[in-house]
């Protein structure tokens, strides 16, 4: 029982610890301090989703809010503006904060004296007994998804659909951005002592960013087995151009030749593949005269085809999930790649298309 | 494994867990009193190295001791095995660029300043050229 | 008595959940800077995610909730225990495309206050509404 | 004879105590910092041990896929410095 208590005091610290974090990033002035503040919080949640055992969260989040998040705010004030113009009392200040603390303990103390608390509960609901139970589940093979990965399968199989719109709502979200910076575009000579950073951090760089490329692909294709999946690899991939980025500069990317046009073309064959991999069993079943659904993963009532689940000595190849998560992955990083080459172009080559030469004094 | 294996690795994991963690509280303590940012970089490196490199060595030994875990002991130990690694590497070169950008911007307010070597000699380079 | 102390502890977490999205709608709805205005969403959008997973959370009684992923042979044992231990798959399936999501929309959103300040030479946006006449 | 199992977790039960109050003096410091660099090198820090914290307790906890968990958060507080001091630099941060 003192175990018990131990793991929820974790989780009570961080909660408050993320309160304090939370308040000082929104009060901050100075942007800079408050994403590092930002950042505290972020580490602090992805300890919190560890604790509430959602350890895919966890490889989502610290990618996104630790790796990608800062830097692309980075990206925005090194460009715009550092410090908010406004005035805050001190003095208020404190007490707001203090008060905010103190309304969370009692207002938790009220609630579990009076025993109307969210206590967790022993039992989770029945649907998401259902999902547990047919995961993977070899004698109800005509309603399972045939892989051990509870959250994979009902990203790609379950609710496959659902996953299909959102990634077109990522898409989209990326033409809209590309599209504010038509027409930009800069190309330079890499000269390795006048560009990016100290030769010891370039030397290390060049060790850690084949070993983040490894992490995510493995990431990536170990998502029907362990935690992990596209998005997962997807975002934990594109940490890696952008450090090259930040420090080897934007230029080094000119001397490799990896261009926008580039990227945009893994990018777009990796949602052909999400589509292919979404239509293949359809498409064998015309040719064989059988029935079947779009998206369709494992065997169903009366659609009896579908992709192979087990390979040779039973290793697992979760179906349909493999596909869609390479896939996936390639298109999340290289969609990620795609804006941060457009933000790296420096400020003053951007002006002259976007603004049409006229400068703004500031 | 036979028994005898598994409690020398556990026991040898738990003293090097135990060094680590008086290492991290050190550290902590370090960060909290010492004066400025400079400083503070020993600190530092006492928490990544000391508190981070060496309990994950032992978490490494443990996992490997632990018969109860079943065969995904080894994963446990390789992974911790890779972390430890990987922080070995990237905490001194992250101190380091930070330093040197402190450094460079003077974001970091140096109070008890007694003498700055690197100041001294870019001065001595920019007046050559 | 220790049912209690776990409420408390837990409703800690749960409050401060509270606390932290109503500090984000401060910070998006009161604060004049479109940086800040961005830091802020990402927040509210956190703390959002993180009740969601709370409603999946679980306690077996004497022992800690295992993930959703089942790593043993599926024999109705095994799977017995996987059902009365896993907590709740669903809402991290639908939070994970939402980090995911939301960055890209941050990342959307970084664009136009970058556009914003080229046009007007300000974030702050009781500038640009005086700007625009 | 105390079973290894016991023994282990017994163990790991005192430890977390002392590494939960290192955390606290680094999130103290994190959140008092008073310039920019002391805060990335107290975040630094915590999530290095954070790392370390988390390889045990995926033991403590007996789910050995929350390991990734630890990797991912050491290979990426890098991320962070790398950030932070190209931004303290004069460049622009892609140049």
């Amino acid at each position: 029982m003192i175990s018990l208590t131990l793991y929820y005091v974790l989780m009570a610290i961080c909660g408050l610890g993320s309160v304090v974090a939370v308040f000082l990033a929104i009060v901050e002035r100075d942007m800079l301090k408050a994403v590092l503040f930002s950042a505290i919080q972020s580490t602090l949640y992805a300890f919190l989703y560890y604790l509430l055992m959602a350890p895919d969260i966890v490889l989502t989040y610290i990618p996104v809010s630790v790796g990608l998040y800062p830097a692309v705010i980075l990206f925005l004030i090194k460009k715009t503006e550092r410090f908010e113009d406004v005035e805050m009392k001190k003095g208020v200040l404190w007490a707001t904060g203090l008060l905010s603390l103190v309304f969370v303990i009692a207002t938790a103390a009220v609630i579990a004296g009076k025993g109307i608390g969210p206590v967790p509960p022993p039992d989770v609901r029945f649907l998401a007994g259902w999902y547990l139970a047919t995961t993977f589940n070899p004698r109800v093979h005509l309603i399972s998804a045939m892989a051990p990965e509870g959250v994979t399968s009902i990203v790609w199989d379950y609710r496959g659909l659902d996953t299909v719109f959102e990634t077109a709502v990522l898409f989209l979200a990326i033409i809209a951005s590309v599209a504010l910076m038509r027409g930009v575009e800069h190309k330079g000579v890499y000269d390795e002592l006048k560009h990016g950073m100290t030769l010891i951090g370039k030397t290390i760089t060049k060790i850690v960013v084949p070993l983040i490329i490894g992490v995510g692909i493995s990431i990536a294709l170990h998502g029907h087995l362990t935690p992990g999946g596209g998005f997962q690899g997807g975002s934990a991939l594109a940490v890696a151009p952008l450090l090259v980025l930040v420090v080897f500069s934007k230029y080094f990317f000119d001397k490799v030749k990896f261009t926008k046009t580039k990227a945009l073309a893994i990018r777009s064959s990796g949602l052909l593949g999400v589509g292919l991999t979404a239509f293949a069993v359809l498409i064998a079943a015309i040719f064989l005269h059988k029935p079947a659904y779009i998206l369709q993963n494992q065997p169903r009532v009366g659609a009896p085809l579908g992709f192979p689940w087990k390979g040779i000595d039973g290793v697992l190849l979760g179906g349909s999930l493999l596909s869609f998560n390479a896939c996936e992955a390639m298109a999340v990083c290289a969609g990620f790649v795609i804006l941060f080459l457009l933000l790296s172009i420096p400020e003053r080559y951007v002006r002259s298309v976007v603004v049409g030469g006229e400068e703004h004094e500031h | 494994m036979d028994p005898v294996t598994n409690w020398v690795l556990v026991i040898l994991g738990e003293i090097l867990v135990s060094i680590g963690v008086f290492f991290d509280v050190v550290a902590a303590i370090g960060m909290l009193r010492f004066p400025n940012f400079f400083v503070r970089l020993h600190a530092a490196t006492i928490g990544a190295i000391g508190g981070a490199f060496v309990p994950l060595m032992g978490v490494a030994l443990i996992a490997a001791g632990c018969d109860f875990l079943g065969k995904y002991r080894w994963f446990i130990a390789g992974a911790a095995a890779v972390t430890g690694v990987l922080v070995l590497m990237l905490a001194p070169v992250g101190s380091h660029l930070l330093a040197k950008a402190a450094h460079e911007s003077r974001a970091a307010v140096v109070e008890p300043k007694v003498v700055d070597f690197l100041e001294e000699d870019k001065a001595k380079e920019g007046g050559e050229q | 008595m220790s049912t209690e102390v776990l409420s408390f502890l837990f409703s800690i977490v749960f409050m401060s959940m509270i606390v932290n999205t109503a500090l984000a709608l401060y910070g998006v709805l009161a604060r004049p800077s479109l940086v800040k205005k961005i830091i802020a969403l990402t927040i509210l959008g956190d703390s959002a995610n993180t009740f969601a997973i709370m409603v999946g959370f679980r306690q077996p009684s004497g022992t800690n909730p295992i993930p959703p992923v089942l790593l043993w042979k599926p024999t109705p044992s095994n799977i017995r225990y996987f059902i009365s231990h896993a907590v709740d798959p669903l809402p991290q399936a639908l939070v994970l495309t939402a980090i995911v999501i939301g960055l890209a929309v941050t990342l959307f959103l970084v664009f136009l206050t970058i556009q914003i300040y080229r046009q007007y030479g300000t974030t702050d946006v009781r500038k640009v509404a005086k700007l625009r006449g | 004879m105390m079973s290894l199992e016991n023994e282990v977790l017994l163990f790991i039960t005192i430890v977390i105590p002392i590494f939960l109050a290192a955390f606290i003096m680094y999130i103290v410091r994190a959140l008092k910092g008073p310039t920019i660099p002391d805060i990335v090198l107290a975040v630094d820090c915590l999530s290095y041990d954070l790392a370390a914290f988390l390889a045990l307790l995926s033991i403590y906890f007996r789910s050995p896929i929350l390991i990734p968990c630890a990797i991912v958060l050491a290979l990426w507080i890098y991320a962070l410095d790398v950030y932070v001091s190209k931004y303290l630099m004069k460049k622009e941060m892609g140049e």
